[in-house]
């Protein structure tokens, strides 16, 4: 057995997840906190530190005061509250949704290059060659944690929830897995890290000017790119029922949606799974439209750990960019009725990406002919 | 009255023009608060809440307390009117009963021998501000409430009365005669 | 024995293991928790199918079977109402004849799979790999007609079950 | 032992029978729907194994036919069983013992 292997991979499964995912997440929240408080006329958390901190120099005053130790306390609270299990609910499945929420979320990121070489590790946990499908059929697992949560409740909201939550990921992973079908007919490959390093050559889908070396055929493609890019964007909303679309845990009509009957941490895992489905969605958007670790100046694989480095910390500034828009999107967009949102992802996204992949066919076809 | 919905013309259909509608709201706010540093909390006081106290504005809805007259005598006469009205059932008032205690004013005829308010349920809805017939109890201004127990929470008539304080300017039936000689002069407001 | 020997053991158990118990749960006999140990049979059998090189059928099979229409079983269920299933006097009759029934199949199929020799003759070391590609080129050249036959199936299935679902079944 | 394909195929058998014995066993309609999907994905795995170990993608692609036959079938007898569902609030195969509806 393959010893080096095996220690690598653990190594980066480790640090991927702990080193980066979990905090992440719990940054995201507080990210979350403050930019709806600015976009409210508040401040946000601005009260949690430690002691003795701000005596550093420089940086202690902003340690006390931007809420940066917020994320510790709110994990420390939902861990310390009173975990309450309502009677007449179904106790195992109550108790394995959240977790069926929180798993599928992490292992999203398995397939995801989130840099190119460290040394001579790959920066990817499991490069394989069905990357995308993979990945499809790992965010299809996540309706199981909401369908058992709102099933398991035995209470009616949630289960009106939990039914609306999966129509709706349902409905919109068809429109989300045509809307990628152009970006693998242009790469002609299903695994992400060949299709990050032909954008670093030829052009970002999304942006094909951020490219090595400028070819027409990425200009052509532009508009059909955008037309899969958009679809995306916002069935991954959709999936990650965020608002415009968070009609399963819509507070108006349904209380909390599925997690109406949860607390403390079995809480805390759902709506820690919906930031790491968050932090999921925008690793693909950047892997798949945008590039991944590649900038412009730094498209071959890095062969310097300083390399390497720099594109980690490239691809990561790009995911915070989608992330930011995430939650921005929030607070600029109602809530779309139920209809409208089933309308909108079988009338027009699905017969759009249909389109979408016709006329990218055809115009590969025409290019390759020639 | 039934309104029709409008149909949705082509850009709205769209939805674009909304996105950027609402990008241009959030980014003004965003940008006023974060860069500009104004907001609620700079606008109406010096500083941020705790260590600057925040200040209240004229017709905040407070903590309900009990109000005594200009004599120090309790103005409550137990007449559970706003126990009933409580939409929480905040408020709980044992009458006098068999006990025969007496109203300390001479005007009424009792007082309640115990008043509770669990504020834990309180809403601030101010509806047994509106009821009581006697002008005895006012939400106040008071929006900090804490406590380490849940029995600590409810507050007796002692702590309402003490809280409540005295206010000699509001009197009730004063106004009812203004407003009854107002009346019948038939003041025609166009 | 290699690594990929004992992860074999690990699936194929987890799969029968699970099987058993979307058939005969001793514990529960409510619909929702057969349709889960399926799900959980089915995410063990592409484990079995990642051993086996069939990459692109391990995703499909997650992704159809798990994703699709096991959450339109539980759907159906949950709709449904369906309360759990009555613990019945077993009949002796029944019950002899359907292990019977069952044991004859199975006795049946080990002995041709275990008895004939072609099959435990040395095979060559296997090397094919069920990629998408490989997969996509077999499927577009040598199996193009049933394949188009296969969409018009799905197309009828589709319009079947829309006017199934209709309110008032005419 | 090394792993080989009688092995595969013992699962295999072993996995269709539990579907056949649910099929027989069971009386809730739904369970023996997904008996009958038990027993489908036996001859998946079958001809999977069969296809890796004769060097041969035909039978994979026959695996995948079946998978969108299969979930083509999911769905009609799904909505058939909501349908049937509909008329006589009962899923129980013992309830459903007469011919016409």
């Amino acid at each position: 057995m393959d010893w080096n292997f095996v220690i690598f991979s653990t190594l980066k499964i480790l640090c991927v997840i702990f080193l980066a995912l979990m905090p992440m997440v719990a940054y995201a929240v507080l990210a979350e906190r403050k930019i709806s408080a600015f976009i409210q006329d508040r401040v946000g958390p601005n009260r949690v530190s430690l002691p003795l901190i701000g005596g550093i120099p420089i940086i202690g005053p902003f340690l006390t005061r931007w809420g940066v130790w917020q994320p510790m306390a709110d994990g420390l609270k939902a861990f310390l509250k009173e975990d309450f299990t309502p009677n007449y609910v179904r106790k195992a499945y109550f108790w394995l949704a959240p977790a069926l929420t929180m798993t599928p979320a992490f292992l999203t990121i398995a397939v995801i290059p989130f840099g190119s070489n460290l040394g001579n590790q790959k920066m990817v946990i499991a490069d394989l060659n069905v990357g995308i499908l993979y990945t499809f059929g790992i965010v299809s697992l996540g309706v199981y944690g909401i369908v058992l949560a709102g099933y398991a409740s035995n209470s009616k909201y949630p289960f009106l929830g939990g039914i609306r939550s999966t129509a709706q990921m349902i409905s919109y992973e068809i429109a989300m897995g045509m809307s990628v079908i152009p970006v693998f007919l242009v790469a002609g490959d299903l695994n992400l890290s060949k299709i990050v390093e032909r954008q670093a050559l030829e052009g970002w889908f999304a942006l094909p000017f951020m490219a090595q070396q400028q070819t027409l055929m990425s200009y052509l493609l532009w508009p059909c790119a955008m037309i899969s890019f958009f679809i995306f964007l916002v069935s991954a909303f959709a999936e990650t029922n965020r608002l415009p679309f968070d009609l399963p845990e819509s507070e108006t009509e349904l209380v909390a949606g599925y997690n109406t009957e949860y607390s403390s941490i079995k809480f805390a895992l759902f709506f820690m799974g919906e930031y790491a489905n968050m932090i999921a969605a925008s690793c693909m958007m950047v892997t798949l439209f945008f590039g991944g670790w590649s900038l412009p100046g730094l498209a071959t694989p890095a062969n310097t750990i300083l390399a390497g480095l720099l594109h980690i910390g490239v691809f990561v500034g790009k995911m915070l960019v989608f992330m930011v828009l995430f939650i921005w999107v929030r607070w600029m967009l109602p809530r779309f009725r139920y209809d409208q949102l089933m309308d909108l992802g079988w009338r027009r996204f699905v017969p759009l990406a249909l389109a979408n992949i016709l006329v990218t066919a055809t115009v590969l076809l025409l290019l390759n002919s020639k | 009255m039934i309104v029709q919905r409008k149909p949705l013309t082509f850009w709205e259909r769209l939805y674009l023009p909304a996105i950027a509608g609402g990008f241009k709201v959030t980014w003004k706010h965003f940008r006023r608060t974060l860069f500009g540093g104004d907001n609620a909390a700079k606008q109406t006081s010096k500083g941020y809440y705790p260590e600057v106290p925040w200040t209240v504005a004229d017709g905040y809805r407070g903590a309900p307390y009990l109000l005594k007259d200009q004599d120090g005598n309790t103005k409550c006469v137990s007449c559970q009117l706003c126990e009933f009205v409580c939409p929480p059932k905040a408020i709980k008032i044992t009458p006098p009963g068999d006990s025969g205690l007496k109203a300390d004013r001479s005007n009424a005829e009792k007082m309640p021998l115990e008043f509770e308010i669990n504020m834990l349920r309180c809403i601030f809805c101010g509806f047994c501000q509106e009821v009581c017939p006697e002008e005895a109890i006012f939400l106040q201004k008071d929006y900090s409430l804490t406590g380490l127990t849940r029995s600590e929470m409810i507050y007796d008539k002692e702590k309402l009365l003490a809280l409540g304080g005295t206010n000699a300017g509001i009197q009730k039936w004063k106004h009812k005669l203004e407003e009854a000689k107002v009346q019948e002069t038939f003041p025609v407001k166009l | 024995m290699a690594a990929q020997d004992y992860l074999f053991y690990i699936f194929a158990a987890l799969t029968l293991l699970c099987g058993l118990l979307v058939v005969v749960n001793p514990f529960s006999r409510n619909p929702v928790t057969s349709a889960m140990f399926l799900v959980l049979t089915i995410v063990s059998m592409a484990g079995l199918f990642v051993l086996l090189h069939a990459f692109f059928l391990a995703a499909v099979q997650i992704l159809v079977y798990a994703g699709a229409v096991m959450v339109l079983f539980l759907f159906v269920i949950m709709l449904l109402d369906l309360k759990e299933e009555e613990r019945r006097k077993i009949r002796l009759f029944g019950l002899i004849t359907g292990l019977l029934s069952v044991l004859a199949v199975l006795g049946v199929v080990l002995k041709t799979y275990l008895v004939d020799s072609r099959l435990s003759a040395n095979l060559q070391p296997p090397t094919i790999e069920g990629g998408t590609a490989a997969l996509g080129t077999i499927l577009f050249k040598n199996y193009l007609l049933p394949f188009e036959i296969l969409s018009l199936l799905l197309l009828v299935a589709m319009v079947g079950v829309i006017l199934l679902s209709k309110k008032d079944l005419k | 032992m090394h792993v080989g394909l009688e092995h595969y195929l013992v699962v295999t058998a072993l996995l269709f029978s539990l579907g056949l014995l649910g099929v027989i066993a069971r009386r809730n309609l739904l369970v023996i729907y997904m008996s009958l999907e038990l027993m489908l994905n036996a001859a998946n795995l079958a001809l999977v194994s069969f296809s890796r170990f004769t060097d041969n993608l035909n039978g994979q692609v026959m695996v995948f036919f079946i998978i969108t036959v299969a979930a083509a079938e999911v769905a009609v007898g799904l909505a058939l069983i909501v349908a049937l569902y509909r008329k006589k609030q009962t899923a129980h195969v013992e309830d459903l013992t007469t011919m016409k509806l």
